[in-house]
């Protein structure tokens, strides 16, 4: 009704973040009247091309250091307010019933028909799920087997629509569905650490109000809920 | 030959004719719209009768009673209808052609008659014109020819001289006769022309307000 | 490079094949039948045109997935369509679909029933005259037809990426290759994808519209000066 | 949960309307000029139809980004299209222009030259003879031009992701909003969505077949029985 | 009244004919294809011919030499086409009344001359029907009223009764020559039905391969 005079923060967030972050954001916007939260969620190597061809996002919250970096190159980020407070872990789920496995080498098997990993060039729960796979030797050898989400949450609904027989996402994925369950963690030392940088945008016309809102998710009770979430937080 | 006893409602009136054909021409005339093209449609199978009965030869073509309605292919009747109805898609020579049956080569024997009827209606030279790039008296001796060209069990002709000069008609119309007379087949002609109607005998049909009258030329009724 | 292409090209041409017969036979017993739902039906068909892309391959994917009513089925026989080369073929053909069937209804409807009718009286039966005179006269809007399908159908996006998925060399025809190099930012590749595409689309193009005019070009007409 | 709809009625709409005018008039141009490059140019018009949307997107988004030769100069005016809900429209007009402009152009040349010419010996005047005879005689052409745009548009994906992104409110149209809702795998989210524009599109698609059987029925027809 | 001098080249042959016509009705006769629609459509402007000029009281319509080309609808020429092109999206009515101009209204002295017109034609009881739904006579004599209520400066009649018996051409004619003369509308006029080419006069034009002769009727050229 007053949407007229409210600030709109216009956030890119990374797909593995987006359920945690649409709840703060509710409790944000019940805190703060004036504040009306829209998040776009994606993988984040799309949300940063979007948001170097001009797309006016307040934040950008990054699954990967990568693509954070990228936009502080450009010059687009405010340096300042870059935080990583959060990381993750790599697994291999199932859906739901299916056995464990006791290592990456069990998915050569025949009855894993289809695999589910992010795309790698955009996502990067699949850019590190290909450096673990590389490490030890069998990205080649499992190639034929992939089905290429668009996002980690992609994958994840992958699996738990039985589509597939397995698929490679966050620690934080698995736990939110209860369709799938964690078939294997994978050693964190065959990829790169897992971190979210997440940062307020140099076009950002509400810059106050979105460093205000990247606080309150680094304040106890936002680490609170995201450590509920089965991500690993910083304390 | 031809029997036929048939109704249907048109818009203002109804069609209500009883008649019995022998082997000869029969010609009917009438004032516009008084049902002769709608009469020629139901023979031909393309309209339906809401009753009655149609009889060519010992065939039933059409009988509400016992519910037969032969399809318009097996009827074997050539049509040529008022609009004339060419192919547009095709040329003069397929036409024609379509009329000799499926897949014609040009070994069949119907090939030579082709040419030698374009030749006396007068369209020899425009064989390989499309439809579309004739005169309108040119598209009706096409109309006639590919009727003519299907030997056909009964033919119905509707005014189809209408388009053309008296002197086309005295080349085009020896051919129609002796088709019509070498092959014994029974024809309806709707004209409107007095003297082509005189050309085929005495007697008339008159057509009125879907009622068929029998009569002498000058209109008295018999 | 290439795979996209060639792939997207098999995609569409079966797509395409399938649909151009289907689509042309539906339309024609739509036409002559009369079921007392007609049309309900006809609406059916031609709802895919109206759905957005994603809905419809959500809807495949949930009719034809390892859960779903038929998927579960086929399944059982050893055949799976989601994220297969088969699931990108049906996933253009079902969207494809409504242009072919409407554009050859619209061809039919735009055949002068006198003309079908004269050539029944000449003695052809239902499938000469169909053959004969039907079919070239309806050819118009089939050839529109599957040009809207065969074009519908190398574009196909939404419904492809959301029953066959982003497989290269399996799935990944040139519309999801475009979409995953440009989210990747890999500018090299994508300019190569749209020039090639660019050029070839423009020739197919050209070519049909020269192809169509010369068909039309055929019937002459008495006013063309 | 209503944006989406609302978004895409409002995208679709706009679109449609520009297009219907649009395509219209260039159909119709296009028919009458006698241009020297006039078949390359009505290739160019049909490209967006076999064009992947994505590819077309890719496009509209380098010409009118802020770097593009176009966009640039919009910038400057203060007018930023990509992202924008102006691109959404835009890219949803420019995929869907060929529909329009070919069916119209069908729609002008199944028009009987001999007709327009009767009138126009009857005395009326270029603009009488398009209104009263070419545009009504060409209107089956025109209305599945503007059922197909409509469709095109609303179900507009792959360029619109491209050139408008998948922005809550602004630019998430319905495809968009079903693609994010199926990929996080909100199921109720999605089973809203495909429920209301199913039930859409189906009564869409039924008003206006009902509609076109009742302009063609006006014309009647002798052999109707 | 109406002047022509104009040639045009023809698949077989040429059209070449050069005439002056004073304000009569002028019978144009010949065999079929002998360019005789061809002559009324390049001077109704639908047919542009290759040279010459035509030329219609002082007003020049075509003329190769000056660059001249009058388009159709200023022409003011009512034109009875062979084949007469009825808009089939309008009814009867509505096709009688796009002869009276733009827009019509119910109150436009206009509607009482059509409704007697089309009284006189014997299809008032049409006026609400399509052309679709009309017999082959039907569709010609709504053809004909059309031109006719435009009121033109010249009138063009292709074959304009060759659909009609003589019952109903008895009762047409005297309204075509009525609106004639009292209107002073020269008229060139095509039929090869000899009786109605006597009704215009005693001289006919006759038209062979593109040329046109004079002659008596009986065919001696004059
Ligand atoms: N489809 C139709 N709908 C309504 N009326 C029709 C239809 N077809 C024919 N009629 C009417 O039926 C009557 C008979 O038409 P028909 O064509 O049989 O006449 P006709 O004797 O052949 O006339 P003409 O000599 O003018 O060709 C006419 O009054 C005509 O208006
Ligand atoms: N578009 C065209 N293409 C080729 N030839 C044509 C075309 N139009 C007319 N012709 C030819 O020009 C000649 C004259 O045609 P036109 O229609 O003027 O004859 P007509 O005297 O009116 O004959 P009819 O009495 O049969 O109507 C004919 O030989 C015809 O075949
Ligand atoms: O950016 Mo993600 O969270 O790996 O899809
Ligand atoms: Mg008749
Ligand atoms: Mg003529």
């Amino acid at each position: 009704e007053q949407q007229e005079n409210k600030k709109v923060l216009l956030m890119g967030v990374a797909s593995s973040l987006e359920p945690v972050v649409k709840r703060l954001a509710w409790n944000y916007e019940a805190e703060h009247r004036d504040v009306k939260i829209q998040i776009t969620s994606g993988s984040s190597g799309a949300l940063a091309r979007q948001i170097e061809q001009g797309a006016a996002f307040d934040l950008f919250l990054s699954a990967g250091e990568k693509e954070m970096e990228e936009l502080v190159n450009k010059n687009l980020v405010e340096q300042d307010s870059i935080t990583k407070f959060l990381s993750n872990r790599l697994v291999v789920i199932v859906p739901e019933g299916r056995p464990i496995i006791k290592d990456l080498g069990t998915l050569k098997n025949p009855e894993f028909k289809r695999i589910g990993i992010g795309e790698p060039t955009t996502v990067p729960a699949g850019r590190y799920a290909k450096q673990a796979l590389e490490k030890i030797g069998l990205w080649a050898d499992l190639q034929p087997k992939f089905v290429f989400g668009n996002s980690v949450r992609n994958v994840l609904t992958h699996v738990s629509s039985e589509n597939v027989e397995a698929g490679i996402v966050y620690r934080s994925d698995a736990v939110s569905d209860d369709k799938v369950h964690v078939a294997l963690e994978i050693d964190e030392k065959l990829h790169d650490p897992i971190r979210y940088p997440m940062a307020v945008l140099k076009d950002s016309k509400h810059a106050t109000e979105a460093r205000d809102f990247l606080k309150s998710l680094e304040s106890p009770a936002g680490k609170e809920k995201f450590a509920k979430a089965a991500f690993q937080v910083q304390r | 030959m031809l029997k036929c006893q048939i109704g249907k409602r048109l818009p203002d009136f109804s069609l209500e004719v009883e008649f019995e054909l022998e082997r000869t021409v029969h010609v009917i005339s009438g004032p516009s719209g008084a049902g002769k093209t709608t009469l020629l449609e139901c023979i031909a199978g393309i309209q339906t009768p809401d009753e009655g009965e149609i009889r060519l030869g010992n065939k039933t073509l059409f009988s509400k009673e016992q519910g037969v309605n032969v399809p318009i292919h097996k009827r074997r009747i050539g049509y040529v209808l008022q609009e004339y109805a060419l192919f547009p898609h095709m040329s003069v020579r397929q036409n024609l052609l379509f009329a000799r049956g499926i897949w014609r080569s040009q070994k069949d024997p119907g090939v030579q008659l082709l040419e030698s009827t374009a030749e006396r209606l007068g369209i020899l030279p425009l064989l390989n014109r499309m439809p579309r790039d004739l005169s309108g008296g040119e598209q009706q001796r096409v109309a006639i020819g590919r009727a003519l060209l299907m030997e056909p069990e009964l033919l119905l002709l509707d005014e189809p001289f209408s388009a053309l000069d008296s002197d086309t008609v005295s080349k085009v119309l020896p051919l129609v006769q002796e088709v019509i007379t070498n092959l014994n087949i029974p024809t309806l002609l709707i004209t409107h022309q007095d003297e082509i109607a005189r050309m085929f005998g005495p007697a008339i049909l008159r057509m009125e307000r879907g009622k068929l009258f029998s009569c002498k030329h000058g209109g008295e009724m018999v | 490079m290439w795979t996209p292409v060639w792939l997207s090209l098999q995609v569409a041409g079966l797509a395409t094949l399938i649909v151009a017969v289907l689509g042309m036979l539906t339309a024609r017993w739509m036409q002559q039948t009369r079921l007392p739902f007609k049309e309900l039906l006809d609406s059916l068909f031609l709802l895919p045109m109206v759905l957005p892309p994603t809905i419809t391959g959500f809807l495949l994917l949930w009719f034809l997935g390892k859960k779903g009513p038929v998927g579960e089925m086929l399944a059982s026989f050893g055949i799976e369509i989601p994220f297969s080369f088969a699931g990108a073929v049906i996933a253009a053909a079902v969207v494809a679909f409504p242009l072919m069937y409407q554009s050859a209804g619209a061809g039919f409807a735009a055949v002068d029933r006198k003309l079908e009718l004269a050539s029944m009286s000449l003695g052809a039966g239902r499938i000469r005259t169909f053959v004969q005179v039907t079919l070239p006269l309806a050819l118009p809007g089939f050839l529109s037809g599957i040009v809207l399908t065969f074009a519908r159908a190398l574009g196909e996006f939404g419904a492809t990426l959301m029953l066959a998925g982003n497989i290269p060399g399996v799935t990944q025809t040139i519309p999801l290759a475009v979409f995953t190099a440009v989210e990747a930012g890999q500018m090299e590749e994508v300019t190569w994808f749209v020039g090639i595409m660019t050029v070839l689309s423009f020739v197919l193009v050209f070519l049909i519209k020269r192809w169509g005019r010369a068909q039309s070009a055929k019937q002459g007409g008495r006013l063309r000066a």
